[in-house]
């Protein structure tokens, strides 16, 4: 242990899960009876979190680290141990604050939008959050695969219950299954994954000398990367790299599937179905942060493998690009919103896949508070709407809701990466990372690098084609000019995340330190590169130069050129599209510009058609392959069955029609009998001869 | 029923075949078997008299080997009576009626009567009509 | 037997049985006895159709006395062990462990037949007939079972079929039970027939009528194997005939529809045991020597009289309307399964494959019975005879129903009676003795049988009774017997150690 | 002398089988009973030479018991033919034919 | 004598049932059926075995009297536990009390005979879990077909005969052909046993000690009875393509008769696998390991379609058994610990969990008459916490950790995943997949009749459904008037999610003792 002194906050870390986990049981089984319905549980649960978590960043910021294990599962002695344990460290640490804090915040909010909307179900509303923030935060803390898996499956079963949570209409319950099923695809991959892993190496612990990503770096380094048995390692017959690579491919298939990346984002939108704060959760911190942070946390093993890295940046590069193209024709103010988070994870993953660890943590910090902010700005604004939420029906409500306004305009300033809100500094330092790797040498990411750019001009249009047609111009409808009353409990939480959103960026100004060399600027570089050994940004970068060839590069030899010029391209192109977004909306009546797209359009709202894709193959090769399956059983194996029931019982009847009831023939038959036995048993006996 | 036997030649003769069949492989066993010179009897022995030892296991008293056949001499007497009883008791025609016939029809697994029959007065002609009908119920079912 | 005379000389004396030899035989002299004193109540008062209770009462004692002197032998263990079976008679009678375990079978199977009887022959006439005719069938079949020669062979199997014709024929009114005697007469002629002249043919090749002497005489083998061949498979059709065996069997399913259900019960259990007694007695005793078996497989012929005769009984079985003719076929079915026992003789495990038929036997004789004697229930009642006509039975007569129950699901070997044991000693046999294509069609067979059985139990306790169905009266007699019968029958399940000891020792103690 | 014994054998087995064809095709029962005291005097033939052939005089006695069980046989299926008559109004059997499958 | 005790009180419990009247009959059995119940509990929590009964390990109450002697062989009686049967004789008296407690409500007619076959039915089957002497095994084990025949023919819906019968004979040619196969090792083992002890069998056969018989060689012979015994337990698993009699029972079955079906009736497939197959032959297995592993996969992804092509819930949980049960037989194909263990504890928790479905659907059927899916929706907003309680199986089902669903599985696939046969990562795999199908039907039928705007479809009645309704219900022309299910129906389900749960959250309960007893299986090789 690092330091005796600090060791009570970690052993009281587990805390910080079981809290939400108690609310969930209070609000499940006493929640009808309590005053707020579980919400006070809930709040008080998320609050004592967060206030654990700070203590617990304290702590680590004061260098202390924290990997044990808790709790023992099954105790196996000879072979794979399947536990729970803690990883406190830098990055857990600052996503434990991230998650407990957006999570005390919804809760907070949900007492504005859920109970004082008088909506049903609360217990079940809030026993569902409860479980949502323990699943999450015992997935930050896991320190194992294993575990992680645990939690990133009961994430999904909270989406589920939460997206569903108005059960009593169709579109919820459906959209629901979906976000289950296509995450449940996902981690599919996952599962084979985690199974591989422990096959593999024996061991899914993430951190120390005996952890899966180092035993895979000493397997390669062993091996000299060129095939044959890797260190006592079974790679079933794969050379170790290839190996790996597979591993980290299958384990992406969860990422892919909880944090919406292409293709099987087309869950996220569809959860828009669920009550808004719930939106702002999953969106924010937890669930589709999972997948990001999941990538962070083994990011050892994926620095290893250069094509797991390619294509986890080509695939995040392609996503920011392709939701952020399908956002900008959207009129549900929700679903702007899901396609930006799509994008804005692509984001991370295109950061994590070109080697800027530290960029894509940022980003994943930053989002969590503006894209947080967002949702329960957009929350408030339905609130406010009486639950309507297209935009053309809105207009004007900067005055009527100032608050909720200020708040959502500092959010939708960090999300289009506007200077010098919060997005700006990580979005532009993820586009940094890429920039450079991709001259440094590996060309495939400047693919990445070109779509994230695009991606920004799309971003900045429908970020502030939503905010002018919500809070500008003039009440489209009669909701619009009297709008519904908003509470302490909807503001407090948008003011505090307005200002995180404006102000987080500050904690990692690459730009500013870089030209004006103050390495010290770089805060969150610095955090995450102390702790402990192994999961540090330092060794990341070794593993991503020796492994994946990563090479920092500069434009005309000048990394502050560079640096400046990446900003400023990006900056640029934000406010390229934010400006063509004034051009179009900015009046008191702004007209439907994207009618004029057309075939495009169509195709946009749409989505690209990739519903219907996915829904095809899902009814050709599930549902009709089951039908067909059916069928055979019914007609062909149980046929089968049947007929021999049936045949047995014609020939039955067959035989028994020999009893004629002629007495004659019995004697014919009965002489018959005795001259065939004779024959059969002399023939046999050779009596004849 | 015929009066008097007359040659029918047609298919039902042919089961017949199969008796020739067997009598082929007979023939064919017996045919191909050898036997050595019989042992024959003494002659100067009363045959009959070993025979009559043999039937009361006195065999000892004779002077041809035979196995006693006392046992089977007894067995045998309980078998003639038994079957002078059997064929007494069916051959015996009722003088009074009324007494079988009640459950005749047991054995159809007692197809319900009239009402009227039960009892008293089912006489020996409603009950063979009843069987009648039975059988050829049995025939319609099947 | 009075023989001992002072005239005659000392050698002579030794064959008359010793008084201990008196006490061996003991079950079939209380056996004839019983006939001769019903007899003599018959004539002393005769056509008196009220006096059942007497009769059969009498009837009854005197089977129950044989029976428990048969077990009291068994218990004493007179006759048994190896070589330790008294012969009588010069050789012409043995008593022995398995003549006195089939006599258990006879006698328990007459005692329960003759109390069912009594209610269903009330009001009858001929009932000291019935009663006499039956007890002396019972004696023959005792006497088939301690059989020493083919000429007790034959004589006692005819002892035991004359009464059987007559009885079949008893309801001398019912076209069904008089055309059933005719054909069983008939085929039963027919069959005695050629059992003689196989026995003709059988001491054509020895010279012998003995069981050991004609082992004897074959230890050394024989030139005349055709002839041996041919009177051995004779021999073995007048077993068929007996056992209800395929192509011999063609009597069996109009008898026991036709006949008086207690004359089936006692003929498809007691009559089939008897059967198989003197057909294992002879196969074990007369023609096992290793010299006969090469040349005359009777296995051979067993193994395919076993796989047509189950087959044959059960497929016919399935698909029957009326539940008599269906216990019928199965009833032939059995006859196959208990034939694998001699089919697997002389292939190393002989004690065990004979003791599994030995013991289905005795299972069979408690469990078939009752099942007939469950249709003789039904016969009184009158309710019918298709599986339709018993539909919804169970709510009314719950008892005898689940006394039916027992009976048919220990049929189809399952673990409700000794039959599931029985059947699968006979299947372990079968693959003891590596028959797996025996044991393969044991298997199909014991399905299908599943299958109409439950058709019975079905009918009995699924379906909807008729409006019509209406029981009267609880006959005590029939009630006794059913019920009896499948106490014993369960009890037969856990309490199978105390017969399979017996029964495979007793099998084991043919073979020197 | 003597015969051989084949011929003894022979001749039963013609009569058997002669015996075995009334069975097979007549149809009057009373022809039945006669074919099968055919048939058991075939056995009785072959008892007889049987017991020549081995000096021992086993085959003969049993063959008189043959003859009276023939003879038990015969007045037991005398009796059962009676009830036949009466129940079907003829002897002829395959007239009698409720019972079957 | 303990093991005795429990059986007997079964057996008592069922004979006072059958004399009982019917009034009180449920009542009574739901109280007697907590005395095995707590008697169970109580041999768990003080089971001492130690290692595997098969392989000379040490057994909890453990009795052998000598029964019947069957030529060469003695037959006895002779029980005891191990890690593996001790659970799963907890599992009988846990689902026989659940599946009692849900009868009350469906079962209106004969109740005495029915509860009575139920004890009688738990009876049987702690006595195949118990038993170590084949033949009393065997008789254990044919003895649960009579009254599970009895409880589907009597109190089952429409087709209940035609499954009833397809059920009995199927299962009972199947313990045939496994019959004829053991036998042949018997004999092929020749003098080296006297006894039909399976201990002694298992140490016989492992030693190598097999003769031929019949002219068949050892090798051969040892394949030959591998694969009859195999087919034989194939059917009572039952594995693809010997299926098809499962679906029919299920959905003909009255609803705690279902429990009882996936529940325990299934687990004696795998468990005689287990012990025959596994423990005996183990050679043979591993040679044909690919083979097996081919016959589990297809039932999980066969049996996962077929229940996603369902529109009967019951039908639907019952081809979901298919593809659960196949886990097992991945895992024991394995000869890991956690693959054999895993397999183990995944009968455990597929009994609970499929007991646990079933019982739910059976609690919405009691208030809707119909099962099909098309024929209801929003039940959620009726019938609140049935629902809760089909939702949280539902998700166990799929594998949702924290649930014993989640680890049955996961054991199950760590332990094959690396395990010795050739292919076995692809075959894990794939089998894996699974539970992506499992998810799109529980999904697929929850939304659907659970949730959305409230409906029943009333013209569905058709009067012979369930026989006991027989449509004396006042109003089931009308609207159908669905309520709350009762305390009654509800308590069973608690108690089966409180035990998944449990399980799923601390496995070492049941799993340490199975991992004890599944270690001598696997001669060599680490995990």
């Amino acid at each position: 242990m690092v330091a005796t002194i600090t060791a009570f906050a970690f052993e009281v870390a587990p805390a910080i899960a079981i809290l939400p986990l108690a609310s969930f049981v209070i609000a499940l089984f006493a929640g009808k009876y309590l005053p707020k319905r579980g919400a006070l549980a809930g709040i008080a649960a998320t609050g004592g979190s967060l206030l654990l978590s700070l203590w617990v960043a304290l702590t680590v910021a004061g260098g202390a680290t924290y990997n044990e294990e808790i709790y023992s599962l099954v105790t196996t002695p000879n072979t794979f141990d399947l536990h729970f344990g803690l990883l406190l460290d830098p990055l857990s640490a600052l996503m434990l604050v991230i998650v407990s804090l957006v999570s005390f915040l919804v809760h907070l909010f949900s007492l504005g939008y859920m109970n004082d909307e008088g909506e049903a179900g609360l217990p079940r509303y809030y026993a569902g959050l409860g479980l949502f923030s323990f699943s999450m935060l015992a997935f930050v803390f896991a320190d194992n695969l294993f575990m992680s898996f645990v939690f990133f499956e009961l994430v999904g079963l909270c989406s589920w219950l939460l997206i569903g949570h108005w059960y009593r209409e169709d579109a919820p319950p459906s959209a629901a299954k979906k976000a289950f099923l296509v995450t449940r695809f996902g981690d599919y991959f996952f599962l084979v994954g985690v199974v591989a892993i422990f096959a593999t190496f024996g061991t899914t612990v993430f951190a120390g000398p005996e952890s899966f990503p180092t035993l895979a770096e000493e397997a390669l380094a062993g091996s000299g990367g060129a095939g044959g048995g890797a260190g006592g390692l079974s790679t079933f017959g794969f050379g170790p790299g290839a190996w790996f690579t597979i591993l980290g491919f299958l384990v992406l298939g969860g990422v892919i599937g909880k944090s919406a990346q292409f293709p099987l984002h087309t869950w996220l939108p569809d959860a828009m179905e669920g009550p808004t704060p719930v939106s702002a959760l999953i969106h924010a911190a937890t669930m589709v942060a999972a997948g990001v942070y999941l990538v962070a946390r083994m990011y050892g093993f994926y620095a290893l493998s250069p094509t797991t890295l390619a294509v986890i940046a080509f695939v995040g590069g392609f996503t920011a690009l392709f939701a952020a193209s399908m956002a900008v024709v959207k009129r549900d103010i929700k679903q702007v919103l899901a396609y930006s988070t799509i994008s804005q994870y692509g984001y991370m993953m295109l950061g994590l896949g070109a080697g800027g660890y530290v960029a894509a943590v940022f980003h994943l910090m930053t989002h969590a508070f503006f894209k947080a902010l967002l949702f329960l700005g957009a929350g408030a604004v339905i609130i406010a709407m009486h639950h309507r939420q297209d935009m053309w029906e809105m207009g004007g409500l900067k005055e009527r809701l100032p608050i909720p306004y200020y708040a959502f305009l500092s959010g939708s300033l960090a999300l289009a990466g506007i200077f010098p809100f919060a997005g700006f500094w990580s979005k532009d330092e993820i586009l940094f990372e890429a920039l450079v790797h991709g001259i440094g040498g590996s060309p495939l990411l400047l693919g990445g690098y070109l779509m994230g750019l695009t991606a920004v001009v799309f971003t900045g249009f429908y970020t502030f084609r939503m905010v002018l047609l919500t809070f500008h111009g003039e009440p489209r409808t009669h909701t619009a000019r009297n709008p519904h009353d908003l509470g302490w409990s909807v503001k407090t939480p948008l003011a505090v995340l307005g200002i995180l959103a404006a102000t987080a960026g500050f904690v990692n100004m690459v730009p500013v330190g870089t030209i004006l060399g103050l390495e010290r600027i770089e805060l969150l570089h610095g955090w995450l590169d102390h702790g402990i050994s192994g999961l540090t940004v330092e060794h990341y970068g070794e593993l991503t130069h020796d492994f994946a060839g990563y090479t920092t590069g500069a434009l005309a030899g000048s990394e502050v050129l560079t640096v400046l010029l990446s900003a400023g391209i990006s900056l640029a192109l934000a406010l390229a599209g934010a400006g063509l977004a004034w051009m179009l909306y900015s009046g008191p009546n702004p007209e439907a510009h994207t009618e004029r797209l057309g075939d495009v359009r169509t195709l946009l709202m749409n989505n690209y058609y990739q519903d219907e894709y996915q829904v095809w193959i899902a009814e050709t090769f599930g549902t009709g392959v089951a039908r067909l399956s059916d069928r055979f059983d019914q007609s062909i194996v149980d046929g089968a069955v049947n007929g021999v029931s049936e045949v047995s019982l014609l020939s039955g009847d067959r035989i028994r029609r020999i009893q004629t009831g002629i007495v004659s023939n019995y004697a014919t038959l009965l002489t018959l009998g005795l001259v065939v036995l004779l024959l059969t048993v002399g023939l046999a006996g050779g009596w004849f001869l | 029923m015929p009066t008097r036997p007359h040659l029918n030649l047609g298919s039902h003769l042919l089961p017949g075949l199969v008796a020739l069949a067997l009598f082929a492989v007979l023939a064919a066993v017996f045919l191909t078997s050898s036997f050595g010179e019989a042992a024959g009897f003494p002659t100067d022995v009363s045959i009959t008299a070993n025979i009559g030892y043999a039937l009361i296991d006195l065999q000892r008293l004779g002077t041809i080997p035979t196995d006693g056949f006392l046992a089977a001499l007894l067995i045998i007497a309980v078998v003639l009576d038994a079957a002078l009883d059997g064929a007494v008791m069916l051959a015996k025609r009722e003088g009074d009626e009324k007494l079988i016939g009640i459950e005749s029809t047991r054995t159809d697994g007692g197809r319900p009567r009239d009402s009227a029959a039960g009892g008293t007065d089912s006489g020996s002609v409603s009950d063979t009509a009843s069987d009648t009908r039975t059988g050829t119920n049995t025939e319609e079912a099947n | 037997m009075a023989v001992g005379s002072s005239v005659l000389p000392t050698p002579v004396l030794q064959t008359a049985p010793p008084v201990g030899d008196w006490v061996a035989l003991a079950p079939v002299l209380l056996l004839g006895l019983t006939a001769l004193v019903l007899f003599v109540i018959d004539s002393i008062d005769p056509d008196d159709a009220s006096g059942g209770g007497a009769l059969a009462g009498t009837a009854a004692v005197g089977t129950l006395l044989a029976l428990v002197a048969a077990i009291a032998l068994l218990v004493a263990g007179i006759g048994q062990g190896q070589g330790g079976a008294l012969r009588l008679y010069g050789d012409q009678l043995v008593v022995d462990g398995m003549a006195l375990f089939f006599t258990v079978i006879f006698t328990s199977v007459a005692t329960l037949v003759i109390v069912a009887s009594y209610d269903y022959l009330r009001d009858r006439v001929y009932q000291a007939e019935y009663y006499v005719l039956m007890l002396l069938a019972t004696t023959g079949m005792a006497l088939m079972a301690s059989a020493g020669s083919l000429a007790t062979v034959f004589i006692s199997l005819e002892l035991a079929s004359l009464p059987s014709y007559a009885l079949v024929a008893f309801l001398k009114d019912n076209r069904g039970s008089v055309e059933a005697g005719i054909k069983y007469f008939l085929i039963g002629a027919l069959s005695s027939a050629i059992f003689a002249y196989g026995i003709s043919l059988v001491y054509g090749a020895t010279g012998q009528l003995g069981l050991e002497a004609i082992a004897r005489s074959l230890s050394g083998g024989t030139q005349l194997v055709g002839i041996l061949g041919v009177g051995v498979l004779m021999v073995a059709g007048g077993f068929a005939f007996k056992t209800a065996s395929v192509p011999f069997h063609f009597w069996a399913p109009e008898a026991y529809e036709g006949a008086p259900a207690p004359v089936s019960a006692f003929l498809s259990s007691a009559s089939k045991a008897a059967g198989f007694a003197v057909a294992i007695r002879v196969f074990a005793v007369a023609f096992s020597p290793q010299a006969v078996v090469a040349s005359v497989d009777w296995t051979l012929a067993f193994w395919l009289l076993a796989a047509v005769t189950m087959t044959l009984g059960n497929f016919a079985a399935a698909t029957q309307d009326k539940v008599k003719r269906m216990l019928a076929y199965s009833s032939v079915g059995h006859a196959g399964y208990v034939l694998i026992g001699l089919a697997a003789l002389n292939s190393g495990q002989n004690g065990l494959v004979l003791g599994a038929s030995m013991i289905h036997l005795l299972v069979y004789g408690f469990m078939n019975t009752g099942a007939f004697l469950f249709i003789a229930l039904a016969e009184y009642w009158e309710v019918g005879r298709t599986f339709e006509d018993y539909n919804g039975l169970g709510t009314q007569a719950p008892i005898a129903c689940v006394a039916m129950s027992v009976f048919m699901f220990s049929l189809a070997g399952l673990p409700i009676g000794g039959g599931f044991m029985s059947k699968y000693f006979i299947l372990v046999g079968a693959v003891g003795t590596g028959h797996f294509l025996l044991a393969a069609l044991l298997l199909i067979n014991s399905a299908l049988s599943l299958y109409y059985y439950s058709r019975v139990v079905r009918s009995l306790w699924f379906e909807e009774p008729a409006d019509s169905l209406d029981i009267e009266g609880y006959p005590f007699g029939l009630y006794g017997a059913v019920v009896g019968a499948a106490v014993v029958t369960f009890l037969l399940l856990p309490g199978i150690f105390l017969v399979s000891d017996a029964a495979i020792s007793a099998a084991s103690a043919l073979f020197v | 002398m003597a015969v051989a014994v084949q011929y003894y054998l022979l001749l039963s087995a013609a009569m058997f089988c002669i015996g075995l064809l009334g069975i097979l095709t007549r149809r009057n029962a009373l022809f039945l009973l006669m074919s099968v005291e055919l048939m058991l005097n075939a056995a009785n033939i072959n008892l007889v030479a049987f017991s020549l052939q081995y000096g021992n005089l086993t085959g003969q006695v049993f063959s008189l018991f043959v003859t009276a069980l023939a003879a038990a046989e015969v007045a037991l299926g005398i009796g059962i033919l009676l009830v036949l008559y009466r129940n079907f109004g003829d002897v002829d059997i395959t007239k009698a034919t409720t019972l079957r499958w | 004598m303990i093991v005795e005790l429990l059986i007997g009180l079964c057996l008592l419990g069922s004979v006072v049932l059958f004399v009982a009247p019917s009034r009180y009959a449920g009542r009574l059995a739901a109280g007697w059926s907590l005395l095995p119940l707590a008697l169970s509990l109580f041999m768990y929590a003080g089971f001492s075995g130690q290692g595997n009964a098969f392989l000379g390990g040490q057994l909890a109450y453990e009795t052998t009297v000598q029964w019947v002697s069957l030529g060469p062989y003695t037959l006895n009686w002779h029980v005891g536990l191990d890690g593996i049967s001790m659970p799963l004789i907890a599992l009988s008296t846990v689902l026989t009390t659940a599946a009692i407690l849900s009868a009350w409500t469906p079962i209106e007619d004969r109740e005495n005979q029915f509860y009575g076959l139920v004890l009688f039915l738990e009876a049987s089957l702690v006595g195949v879990f118990a038993a170590l002497d084949f033949f009393v095994w065997f008789v254990f084990w044919e003895a649960v077909l009579v009254p599970m025949y009895f409880l589907i023919a009597i109190w089952g819906g429409p087709r209940r005969k035609y499954a009833a019968i397809k059920f009995f004979v199927y299962t009972n040619v199947a313990s045939l052909v496994m019959f004829i196969g053991f036998f042949a090792l018997i004999f092929g083992l020749g003098d080296s046993i006297g006894s039909l002890d399976m201990p002694a069998i298992a140490q016989a056969l492992r030693a190598g000690e097999l003769g031929s018989l019949a002219g068949v060689g050892p090798a051969t012979l040892k394949t030959l009875a591998f694969a009859a015994m195999f087919a034989g337990f194939a059917v009572k698993v039952p594995v693809v393509p010997v299926h098809t009699w499962l679906p029919d029972a299920h959905v003909e079955a009255p609803t705690p008769v279902s429990v009882l079906l996936a529940g325990v009736l299934l687990k004696m497939g795998t468990y005689a696998l287990l012990r025959f197959n596994f423990t005996m032959l183990a050679d043979v297995a591993q040679r044909y390991a690919a083979i097996i592993a081919l016959f589990a996969v297809v039932s999980v992804i066969y049996g996962a379609l077929l229940a996603l092509a369902q529109q009967d819930l019951k039908r639907i949980v019952a081809y979901s058994s298919v593809s659960s049960m196949g886990y097992v037989i991945l895992g024991l194909v394995a000869y890991t610990v956690y693959g054999v263990g895993g397999a183990t504890f995944q009968m455990l928790s597929h009994g609970l969990i499929s007991g646990l479905l079933f019982a739910c659907v059976g609690v919405i059927y009691n208030t809707t008459h119909t099962r099909m899916v098309d024929d209801m929706s929003g039940m959620a907003a009726r019938m609140p916490v049935t629902t809760s309680m089909f939702v949280a199986g539902a998700f166990a089902y799929m594998g949702l950790p924290l649930t014993s669903g989640f680890l049955g599985e996961y054991f199950v696939f760590l332990g094959t995943f690396h395990a010795d046969f050739p292919g076995a990562a692809w075959f894990t795999a794939i089998a894996m997949f699974g539970i992506v199908i499992v998810a799109g039907y529980l999904l697929y039928a929850m939304q659907r009749t659970l949730f959305g705007p409230f409906g029943v479809a009333t013209d569905h009645g058709d009067g012979g459904a369930v026989r006991t309704d027989g449509g004396e219900d006042a109003d089931s022309g009308a609207e159908h008037d669905i309520k709350r299910a009762a305390a009654h129906d509800v308590v069973p389900l608690a108690m089966l999610l409180a035990l998944v749960i449990v399980l799923g959250v601390a496995p070492e309960i049941s799993f340490g003792m199975i991992r004890d007893a599944v270690a001598p299986l696997l001669t060599g090789g680490a995990g």
